[in-house]
């Protein structure tokens, strides 16, 4: 395991500091926005909220290069709008409807955007995981310098997927960033009752790969780890397993009734929480003001209502589509 | 007694605990989390965590450690979230758990019951649909079951229990909110075929989520002075072909309802039965009511196209029947 | 120019893999042990190590990598050794593979090819012994291709890689060491059934191992005057139905042939086709010869007994005919 | 990773070495004649030779008491022998007769055994794992003193199976003993073309599982290591990883052309082959002669030529029988 950078003033141009802060608020104001129309039943389905995670998705989003392969989770809204999957696509998509970035057949779970190469948006626990090993192999025989980063959760360590995954990106040396977001539950299993190991870096240390931990509450930990965590893999060097240690503040699913974790535990967490602690360091060193916060939190809210306003205009794609995109149109054979 | 297809399950679960040391539950959040369905809410107060075994994201592994944990003497239910998770597992299932007892010359039972939710209809999108029913009813050595009512979630889990052999049970999604009346006696067995509702005009043979619409479109059609017998399969492995078969005798028609893909469906598989026994008392072609070919789609709209509907049965009667 | 079916896939992965840099061949024992039916000897040396890959025993592992390669712009071959082990890589198939292209509204096509090899027949028992194409037949989403005959064993890769979607290809494993005429011309479609026998007393639908079984049953039942048409299906998703509805149309009867277990088989949706479609050009019940419904046992007499054999092909059909 | 104990003289009894000595000849003698009779078309189907690596099953199976449980693979006609199944039983299941251990339904691959809790005999590569941390639950939900032990070859290890299972029996502390016998190739495949680590207890560590690796060409090591390992399995103090370290002198199966290994390397394994290597140190001990060497192999070879007849005189199993035990007769359902 590698150590991770040392911690200190944010050691960042004040621009690109509020880029990211701006980014996770744009991700929990879209998300919080969610969950009411979740309620009102404008969103239905599955609904994943990344409320309280979303230092990791800016963290290391921001380290990866417009070429890199983005693979994701169910719970990835906020890995797409960062992306650059814009707001409206995601929120039409929510809707079910046919401006929806996968014209509303995916819905929540699965986001996907061949323009910024995101590849969802998988409802499958591990599913992304060899599918990421795959990409990274398309890249290494054509020779491009390209990352695959592939988000999921720690539950999905127990999985098989996971560990053949790992061992063929470590086998074959893979351009493959595993990002490990462990924010301690699986749904409501917690990871010491899900894994006999709880150093998850020990899991990447049996296939010989370099790890890392970052704190995923701290958008300047994660973004640092996984910069040198992407220069390892961009150099060729093989996989690289990163683990943000996170917490979810909302319930699993919106069907949670969240039986299994202390209130208590969750406000404590809340207090670490990732944006108002990065915006409270930013203002501590004099690289924003709270006007400017408030801003940037009215521009966030602005970008939503429109995103909404959008999905409630955007038609429904006509029935008569349903067996569309089964197969490719034209295939001839 | 009224009550709720996940209640009955509960009920279910709970009589088999307490009825039997060596019954335990295990699956993924089956304990803190109170099952993904609520089905086994308040059994891990009840009877601890060595019962109530919540396990790690492994479908294979645990699954597989329930054949195991059955032919040391236990009596396990693996609960498999749902169905689409079950492909992870299913090389234990068909491998080792279906195959054990004739590769052995005999020597083993696998007296393990699995439970899994399957269907769709609450808008999860391709990878939380499916109705894989009939990959599973192709495999000798299992038996499945689909409980689609209140007497059968209740009643079918202790004769699955009882069966020394393994026994998968489908719980469609759609239906653990479905509230009805629980007959007193609810002991049921996991053989036979029934008739839910007598007819003389075509017979609709259906099973699990689709037995609501099936039943509902039956009255629509009675509506219309068209007297539809329904059949629910009940055990879609081994098939009770007889109580079809009188069926189709009485009704010289037949259209089977199955929330499965066209291709390749259950639905097909009566058909063919229909075909090869019962040929010469059919009266017109046989017809059957499916999935669209599709990944299950998200929106509502284009979901509700893909599944049968009450609407889409009705048609497929008066088509056949020319009214 | 004579050769053996294996020798004709070798050929057909040889000219894949010269036509198209993007082509490579991945899976267990691809490589330096020469493939485990030797499909693949000698290519290794040819194409070297990046482009028959070797893979460790991780079946959803590297199914799920060859689709992500597809994605990534390469045209992967993966080898599966044989269908008992894709039900490890299932979910792969099943919830990316075949559903990705739709749940993505479109955007992504996942240009795979799934090679496996199929079927018993050589005392391999209980576990190795599946033929689950229908399972693999039940899926939106994919192609299924069964070549039975050494042209298609050579001419089917090429159409399947040129495909934008994923194209499940099974070789049946009795198949390997036939040896027939290779046509000068070997392209083909992979849309159609064909025609292998002209007939007109009774159709006999087929596919992969069947098929060597089945023309041997139509020969026998020649000699004794009963003239009988064999069609072999070649592509199991989506069927050529109006090939068989044309044949069926002449004959007035129909027997299929499928090494799948009875219940739940590709052969119960043949019949569920044509007694939707073709019921009244039917003049007697469809009949069907599939395997019996048990794992398949190891000692050669029994394992005879429990496959189609061309002496009850012939009895399916003089009982079906009344002679 | 715990050390191996030292080595030294043989620390056993002179006929406690003897019966492992001899148990190793049975199996021996016995497959040869499989190989032959494979040969003359008498054992069809896949046929797995064990032939060099007969001090893994022999020394381990020694250390284990008759209420333990045994899963194997299709690599597994030692460990039936040694647990105590009829050398006839099994020769009666490769020819696929009625008397077979398996009812002639199994065959090589599928050898079991009730009365010696010998569970097969799989096919499934990693197949079995899962199977025996479900054995390993039951005794210990029953409070039953048993040991699981579960042998696999090293390509098992890259399976997702194997990792499912080595967490669970990690995770809920089950009596398992996990026997890697790594002979270094899965069919054609070197382990380090299909593993990232080499080092197989890397992979127990990541589950905080204590591990140990034996000399798996050495009776006597196999046999120490696994009484430890035995030891701290039945003492409760959760499951083992054991490597026996050996190598398989024959092709993968009867289909093998053995493209990828050269025959020197084979050559130079045979040099240490269990046998030769066991009978000259207890020789050199004083604990056995040349003479009572060959009345061992002696008494091997009649077994198996008793065995052979006893295959031969077997009947078949009617053909009408072929559905019999797809279910469990009488069941009442
Ligand atoms: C193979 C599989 N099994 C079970 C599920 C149901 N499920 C969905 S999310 C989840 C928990 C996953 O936890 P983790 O990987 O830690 O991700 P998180 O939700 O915490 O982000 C489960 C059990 C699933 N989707 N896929
Ligand atoms: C899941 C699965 N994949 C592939 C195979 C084919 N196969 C049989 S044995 C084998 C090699 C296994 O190697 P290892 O685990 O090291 O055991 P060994 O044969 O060396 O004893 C392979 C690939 C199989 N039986 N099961
Ligand atoms: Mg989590
Ligand atoms: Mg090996």
């Amino acid at each position: 395991m590698i150590a991770p950078p040392p911690s200190g003033p944010v050691p960042w141009e004040q621009d690109f500091a509020r880029q990211l802060l701006f980014d996770m608020l744009r991700i929990r104001r879209m998300e919080e926005k969610c969950a009411e129309l979740y309620g009102e039943q404008k969103i239905r389905g599955f609904l994943h909220l990344y409320i309280g995670e979303e230092a990791c998705a800016v963290g290391a989003l921001h380290a990866l290069e417009p070429d890199d392969n983005i693979v994701a989770t169910y719970r990835e809204h906020g890995h797409a709008l960062v992306r650059g999957v814009s707001m409206n696509a995601i929120m039409a998509e929510m809707f079910g409807k046919r401006d929806g970035c996968s014209r509303g057949r995916g819905g929540s779970m699965h986001l996907f955007d061949a323009a910024t190469r995101f590849y969802g948006g998988n409802a499958i626990v591990g599913g992304g995981l060899p599918l990421a090993a795959g990409f990274a192999l398309a890249d290494k025989l054509q020779n491009m310098q390209h990352v695959t980063a592939c988000f999921f959760g720690e539950g999905a360590m127990a999985e098989g997927a996971f560990h053949e995954a790992m061992n063929l990106a470590a086998l074959w040396q893979l351009p493959v960033l595993f990002c490990c977001e462990n924010n301690l539950y699986a749904m409501g299993t917690a990871l010491a009752r899900s894994e006999a190991q709880t150093d998850l870096c020990a899991k990447a240390a049996a296939y010989g790969m370099p790890s890392m931990a970052a704190d995923g509450m701290d958008v300047v930990a994660v973004h640092e780890a996984t910069k040198l965590a992407v220069r390892h893999v961009r150099d060729g060097l093989g996989p690289f397993f990163l683990e943000c240690r996170t917490y979810r503040f909302r319930a699993h699913s919106m069907f949670d009734p969240e039986l299994y974790r202390d209130k208590t535990e969750v406000e404590q967490w809340k207090q670490r929480g990732p944006l108002h602690t990065f915006s409270a360091r930013l203002k501590a060193e004099g690289k924003l003001t709270e006007e400017t916060f408030l801003a940037l939190d009215a521009k966030a809210n602005t970008e939503v209502q429109a995103a909404v306003a959008f999905a409630e205009a955007s038609p429904w794609e006509p029935i008569e589509d349903l067996l569309k995109d089964v197969h490719t149109p034209g295939a001839t054979s | 007694m009224k009550m709720s297809y996940r209640e009955a399950i509960r009920q279910a679960l709970r009589g088999a605990l307490a009825a039997d040391p060596r019954v335990f539950l295990m699956g993924e959040d089956v304990g803190k989390y109170g099952g993904t369905y609520a089905c086994s809410k308040g059994l891990l107060d009840e009877f601890g965590p060595e019962r109530i075994r919540d396990t790690p994201l492994s479908e294979l592994g645990f699954v597989g450690a329930g054949i195991g944990a059955a032919l040391g003497g236990l009596r396990p239910i693996v609960e498999v979230m749902t169905v689409n998770f079950s492909l992870l597992a299913l090389d234990q299932i068909v491998n080792t758990a279906a195959a054990l007892r004739h590769m052995s010359g005999g020597q083993f039972s696998v007296p393990l019951v699995v439970r899994m939710a399957t269907g769709a209809g609450r808008q999860l999108a391709a990878q939380h649909s499916h109705s894989l029913e009939n990959w599973y009813a192709h495999i000798p050595g299992i038996k499945v079951l689909a409980p689609a009512t209140i007497a059968d979630a209740r009643g079918m889990l202790a004769p699955a229990l009882a069966d020394p052999d393994p026994v998968v049970i489908f719980e469609h999604a759609q239906l653990y909110n479905l509230e009805d009346e629980l007959p007193g006696d609810f002991q049921c067995d996991i053989a036979s075929a029934a008739v839910r509702r007598e007819g003389k005009a075509v017979t609709l043979i259906t099973y699990g989520g689709s037995l609501p619409k099936t039943l509902a479109a039956a009255e629509e059609l009675a509506g219309s002075g068209i007297d539809a017998e329904v059949v629910d399969l009940r055990v879609l492995r081994p098939l009770d072909t007889a109580t079809l078969f009188v069926s189709v005798k009485k009704t010289r028609r037949a259209v089977v309802i199955d929330e499965g893909w066209k291709s390749g469906s259950l639905a097909a598989e009566v058909m063919a039965r229909i075909a090869e026994e019962s040929f010469f008392e059919l009266d017109a072609p046989l017809k059957r009511v499916c999935s669209a070919e599709v990944p299950i789609p998200y929106a509502k709209h284009m979901e509700e196209a893909a599944l049968p509907q009450v609407p889409k049965i009705v048609a497929a009667v008066r088509e056949l029947l020319g009214k």
